[in-house]
């Protein structure tokens, strides 16, 4: 049996339902149709009245989620793309991020937002919004990059009493695969040495975890050992675990799909560059998407987005300081 | 004594009864001395921010509280001191919230009238127009699905916000899941300076409830016994499965938008016109016609309502103001999850 | 020959007539043709992403970029590819972004529905639903601003989007500016895959109209007609100064919501109910009736209509894909302003 | 004579309505009433026709400036509070910052937030948002920390044809004050040395700056001088002078008033470890709000943002290294 990265969020969704009668799924196309990307599939059948169709109303579904998190139940919300939580940002960061400051009342919401860029998806099918949502007060952003993870992390998020903006990678959906799902996993909030190496550390998430991994082989035969740091939740972002991976390679590239300016790559080094200054044998460098909306066409779109050769480019520049 | 707590229960049936109405008139009172308290310490700089009153919405407001019960949800917005103070919310948290006391609900996290206790039903509002009415629906969805009957909710809204996406979205989302909302909306004419022809295009505020396919059910929001008819039958018609009910009321905003604005703009017109009476003295009047108060009553009641809010403050002037280094910055309940930062960071590793 | 360009013009006062309809046929098969095209390069995956089409939608599309003159302003949605031609857009400005053509409007970097030549007043969508009204109302205000009258701006939308708040703010907007807006919402009966029933608790959108203050048109989207009529209408009196236009037409979705989607979900009798009706058919038969067309014509027209289609797309392929290396990778119109990045960065600086 | 912050905000104003036929001001009360903090005051009487009120639809009003912005026309927005921007957000970045790049046709709308904290304002009356909009391709953002360029720096954000972000901080409305109008000024994207000094580099912006130049006072008669940078836009961000800064003084300490995950200082730090690593005589630091609301009571206030003190003594640590 294998499972896919979609199947694994299918089944933690079913899951968290199954073990929690307070955990209902609202969200447009997510009843009967079981999504705009199956994610539901079969959902509503399994659990009568817990999977609900939700209006084109994005603020609405969120405002509903927090309200129904104040009586103690735990919405997961589905933005059909993560692009389109534009229009449920107010909700998010100012109501569902604030509540528990305010009140002491938490706000266990999930907010599921299919992220990441695909082929000939274009500006609006496409963004990865974790820095917007890391940037405020009161959330956590998780972005697995594994199905493992995708698993895992889905549950624990729906358990976690604050509010979780979960940022699945569409481009992982139906590629990646695992032997089964997982029994055990990290501690929330915890990165995963995803790659173990000695001459620089790559510190990535998402769907970069895998550009950075093939990055990592294609630099193998030069004689280079990367290590590749999985962040898994970019907000909280585990220092500790970057810190040490670069104590011990002196070196690090961070890289992240979404915009340049003040992404989580700006995080991590300046993290880095405060924290663990010394422990630094050359500077360290950053690869993002391109600063302009995420082209359509597979040609512009390749090019856009790191990938495993713009990685191991970039890691060589470092390697050879 | 001037009942400020839930037992009030609904008023529907019994609405023109003189117990009701004195009750009303009192927490009607009581909100409007409040609300000038308020405007006082804001004049003598005691206040850190601004300053809103309910002045000339409390009968609409107090209908609204009190027609309310013990374990419904109330999302009141800025004007309505005396649907707050009707639908249980003590005083002290509101001067405690004006006054940032620590002791208050909001710990001086947030203040003046962004305050509520969600656990008890009563939701703090964000600042932005029209977000909290998906909220309410939202604690409404839950208790349906916690096969909870027999709650009310209830969102006060104003004429300008209803201009913002967020009331579209969440009174279509109420209509269609067919919750027992109750969205009472206070048409003061104005949006901060705004009149209305600038806001909106249809006849009345009420044309918009056949658009959404809920009741609607407009109101001289001037007049005590009428709001409290119509918006006791609102909530009764939300509470039988009726689904939304939209109130519209009009009135006039009978003070500035905040109490930093002298609201020159208010059309003279307006103010000597039925929207513009002031219902608190209507109420009053009301009681004298009705014989139900003797002028030593009316007396009495506001040195009482003074009594109660002079009380108030002097106890929470004397209350601890936050301390920042007992604050605990962060906003997580997951508190192992929280980050450290900038000071606190334990600074350069050494190695 | 089929027009595709601009002159068309106003067709209010000659709906009925032969021309007006054989054109309006005519430009609704040219889109069929080129939709059925589409799907089929998608199925054989020649296209990147997916693909959209207005079929059993083209009546009504047709209506409103006939109904549009030059100088109009016009924001169609992801079903108007009839509209689209009616308007003036070419074919090949369609299987250019389809196809990702360097040499089409968007240049690649948008693709499918997302197409268009602001300056020619063709709008072209975000994907954000409700999004595109207020940007028509701004080009509708500053047309006034300029002192240019007569402008009509026409904005297409479903029954899903009306649930949006940039629907609400941006209709609502439109009725207090008084704005020559048409708003010309078709209700296919589904958003996706979400029936009217979990979209909507009005009986009819149509009911929305009072509650904005605007002028409200009901009409049978299937029959080609009526759609000439009435949005030719509501173009008339939005261009006469008498302020918003809501049109309300009623049809179904012939197709997936996107070709990837089999749509086993909508309800076999709406089907077979007369809003399930084929447009194209139903005019069809009409011109058959009415003796305005012959099979041969009916054959003709078809082939004609094919062989335009297959000729763009054959040209199409033919043209250049954007070449990342040659692409500008800036967002900003002020070059001086764009920032360099990663690679591009200078690097380490030494001194 | 002497005009505050808020005068040059309303005069520049005046100004771009009396030069340029295709400037509008459209907003919530900014016409007869003046706006909420009067920064139109009196222009709707000058200008009939061209200061208009706006329903409570900060959507459709960025919306609206778009489509105006196709016409021709140089739309000035202002949102009552830069927190309200929330719900303009989908337009901002989705329709007016995509709109060159996908069409070729620019869209000169320039978007006035007040921004930032003042006591007892709270959680949804203080944010700044910098963070957020310089995170998009397609957005300029502009934080003017001086009279001078709150005048001249809105009349650049109004001429430039493409879409700006003006992030005017509100504790400078009343309280800052120039002697006159300026008649000159630098190019839009370059910092300005609000202070020189040869021992640390604070970059800063916006309120801030004037913090930072207090704390420069403050370590003056320790011995220590201070460079303070004031970044004026902090997208594009002017790399140039701050690195040249660094070279001078090998220290870098940036302040920022916003949330701390990937602000402006994170940006800066990045760049700076970077680019300018071996320029780095100790670590980088930074110095943020907290991350959390901006709380209401100003005791809580105070110790939330960075103030002259808290600049002083973070200052201090690098210093001694
Ligand atoms: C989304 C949003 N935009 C702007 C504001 C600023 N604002 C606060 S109250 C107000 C006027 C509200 O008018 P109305 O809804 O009629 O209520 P009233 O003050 O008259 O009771 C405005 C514009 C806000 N709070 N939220
Ligand atoms: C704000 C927003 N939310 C969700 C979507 C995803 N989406 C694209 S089309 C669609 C359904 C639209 O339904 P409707 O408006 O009825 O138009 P139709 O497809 O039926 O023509 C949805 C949900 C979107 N584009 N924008
Ligand atoms: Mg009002
Ligand atoms: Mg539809």
């Amino acid at each position: 049996m294998s499972v896919t990265y979609l199947e694994a969020i299918r089944a933690a969704q079913a899951r968290a339902l199954a073990e929690d009668p307070r955990v209902f799924i609202y969200g447009q196309d997510v009843g009967a149709f079981g999504g705009a990307f199956k994610a539901t599939k079969n959902l509503a059948n399994e659990f009568p009245g817990r999977v609900l169709d939700a209006p084109i109303s994005e603020d609405a579904i969120a405002g509903l989620a927090v309200g129904a998190a104040i009586e103690g139940l735990r919405p997961i919300i589905e933005m059909q793309f993560a692009d389109f939580s534009t229009v449920a940002f107010n909700q998010i960061v100012n109501q569902a991020a604030t509540l528990y400051w305010r009140t002491q009342v938490p706000c266990p919401i999930t907010v599921r937002l299919p992220c990441g860029a695909t082929s000939g998806s274009g500006p609006f099918h496409s963004q990865t919004m974790e820095t917007i949502y890391a940037h405020y007060p009161g959330l956590i952003v998780m972005t697995p990059a594994t199905v493992e993870d995708a698993y895992s992390m889905l549950l624990e998020a729906v358990a976690i009493d604050d509010p979780v903006v979960f940022c699945e990678h569409k481009l992982l959906y139906y590629h990646l695969k695992a032997d089964a799902l997982p029994t055990e996993a990290l501690p929330v909030g915890k990165a995963r040495l995803a790659r173990e190496g000695r001459d620089m550390t790559i510190v990535t998430y998402s769907a970069m975890v895998h550009e950075a991994l093939a990055a990592a082989d294609e630099l193998k035969p030069e004689g280079w050992e990367i290590e590749v740091v999985d962040l898994r939740t970019v907000k909280p972002l585990d220092t500790d675990t970057v810190m040490a991976s670069v104590a011990r390679t002196g070196r690090l590239l961070c890289v992240g799909e979404s915009w340049p300016w003040g992404g989580v790559s700006a995080e991590v080094i300046a993290r880095v560059a405060t924290e663990g200054f010394d422990l630094l044998d050359a500077p360290p460098q950053r690869l993002n998407a391109k600063d302009t909306p995420v082209p359509y066409h597979p040609n512009l779109w390749a090019a856009h987005r790191p990938t495993a050769r713009s990685v191991a480019a970039a890691a060589r520049k470092i390697l050879r300081q | 004594m001037v009942q400020t707590v839930l037992e009030t229960g609904p008023v529907a049936e019994e609405s023109t009864s003189r117990a009701t109405h004195i009750n009303a008139y009192r927490l009607m009172l009581l909100a409007r001395v409040l609300d000038d308290k308020f405007a006082s310490l804001y004049r003598a700089g005691k206040i850190h921010g601004g300053v809103f009153l309910g002045r000339g919405q409390e009968a609409l407001s107090v209908a609204v509280g009190l027609s309310l019960r013990e374990g419904d949800i109330f999302a009141p917005l800025i004007r309505d001191q005396a649907g707050r103070l009707a639908f249980g919310e003590s005083i002290l948290d509101a001067v405690r919230t004006y006054l940032g006391s620590s002791l208050g609900p909001m710990r001086g996290r947030d203040g003046n009238v962004h305050r509520g206790r969600p656990l008890q039903g009563l939701l703090p509002m964000i600042s932005h127009l029209g977000a909290m009415i998906a909220v309410v629906n939202g604690t409404l969805f839950a208790r349906r699905m916690k096969g909870i009957s027999g709650t009310v909710g209830a969102a006060c809204i104003g004429d300008g916000a209803t201009s913002t996406g967020a009331f579209h979205e969440a009174l279509n989302q109420a209509a269609v899941e067919k919750l027992p909302l109750v969205l009472v909306l206070a048409d003061n004419q104005y949006a901060y300076s705004t009149p209305n022809s600038r806001q909106f295009a249809c006849q009345s505020l009420l044309d918009r409830a056949a658009g959404y396919g809920v009741a609607g059910h407009g109101v001289d929001g001037t007049d005590l016994c009428a709001c409290l008819n119509t918006v006791g039958q609102a909530v009764a018609q939300a509470r039988a499965g009726h689904g939304p009910q939209l109130v519209v009321a009009q009135l006039l905003r009978l003070c500035g938008h905040g109490e930093h604005d002298v609201a020159d703009y208010v059309d003279t017109k307006l103010k000597s016109s039925p929207v513009g009476r002031d219902c608190l003295k209507v109420a009053e009047e009301f009681l004298r016609q009705q014989s139900w108060a003797s002028e030593t009553d009316l007396a009495a009641w506001r040195s009482e309502a003074i009594q109660r809010v002079e009380e108030a403050v002097a106890t929470v002037q004397r209350e601890p103001a936050p301390d920042p280094f007992a604050e605990e910055w962060t906003a997580l309940s997951s508190r192992q999850l929280t980050e450290l930062h900038d000071e606190e960071s334990p600074g350069p590793v050494d190695i």
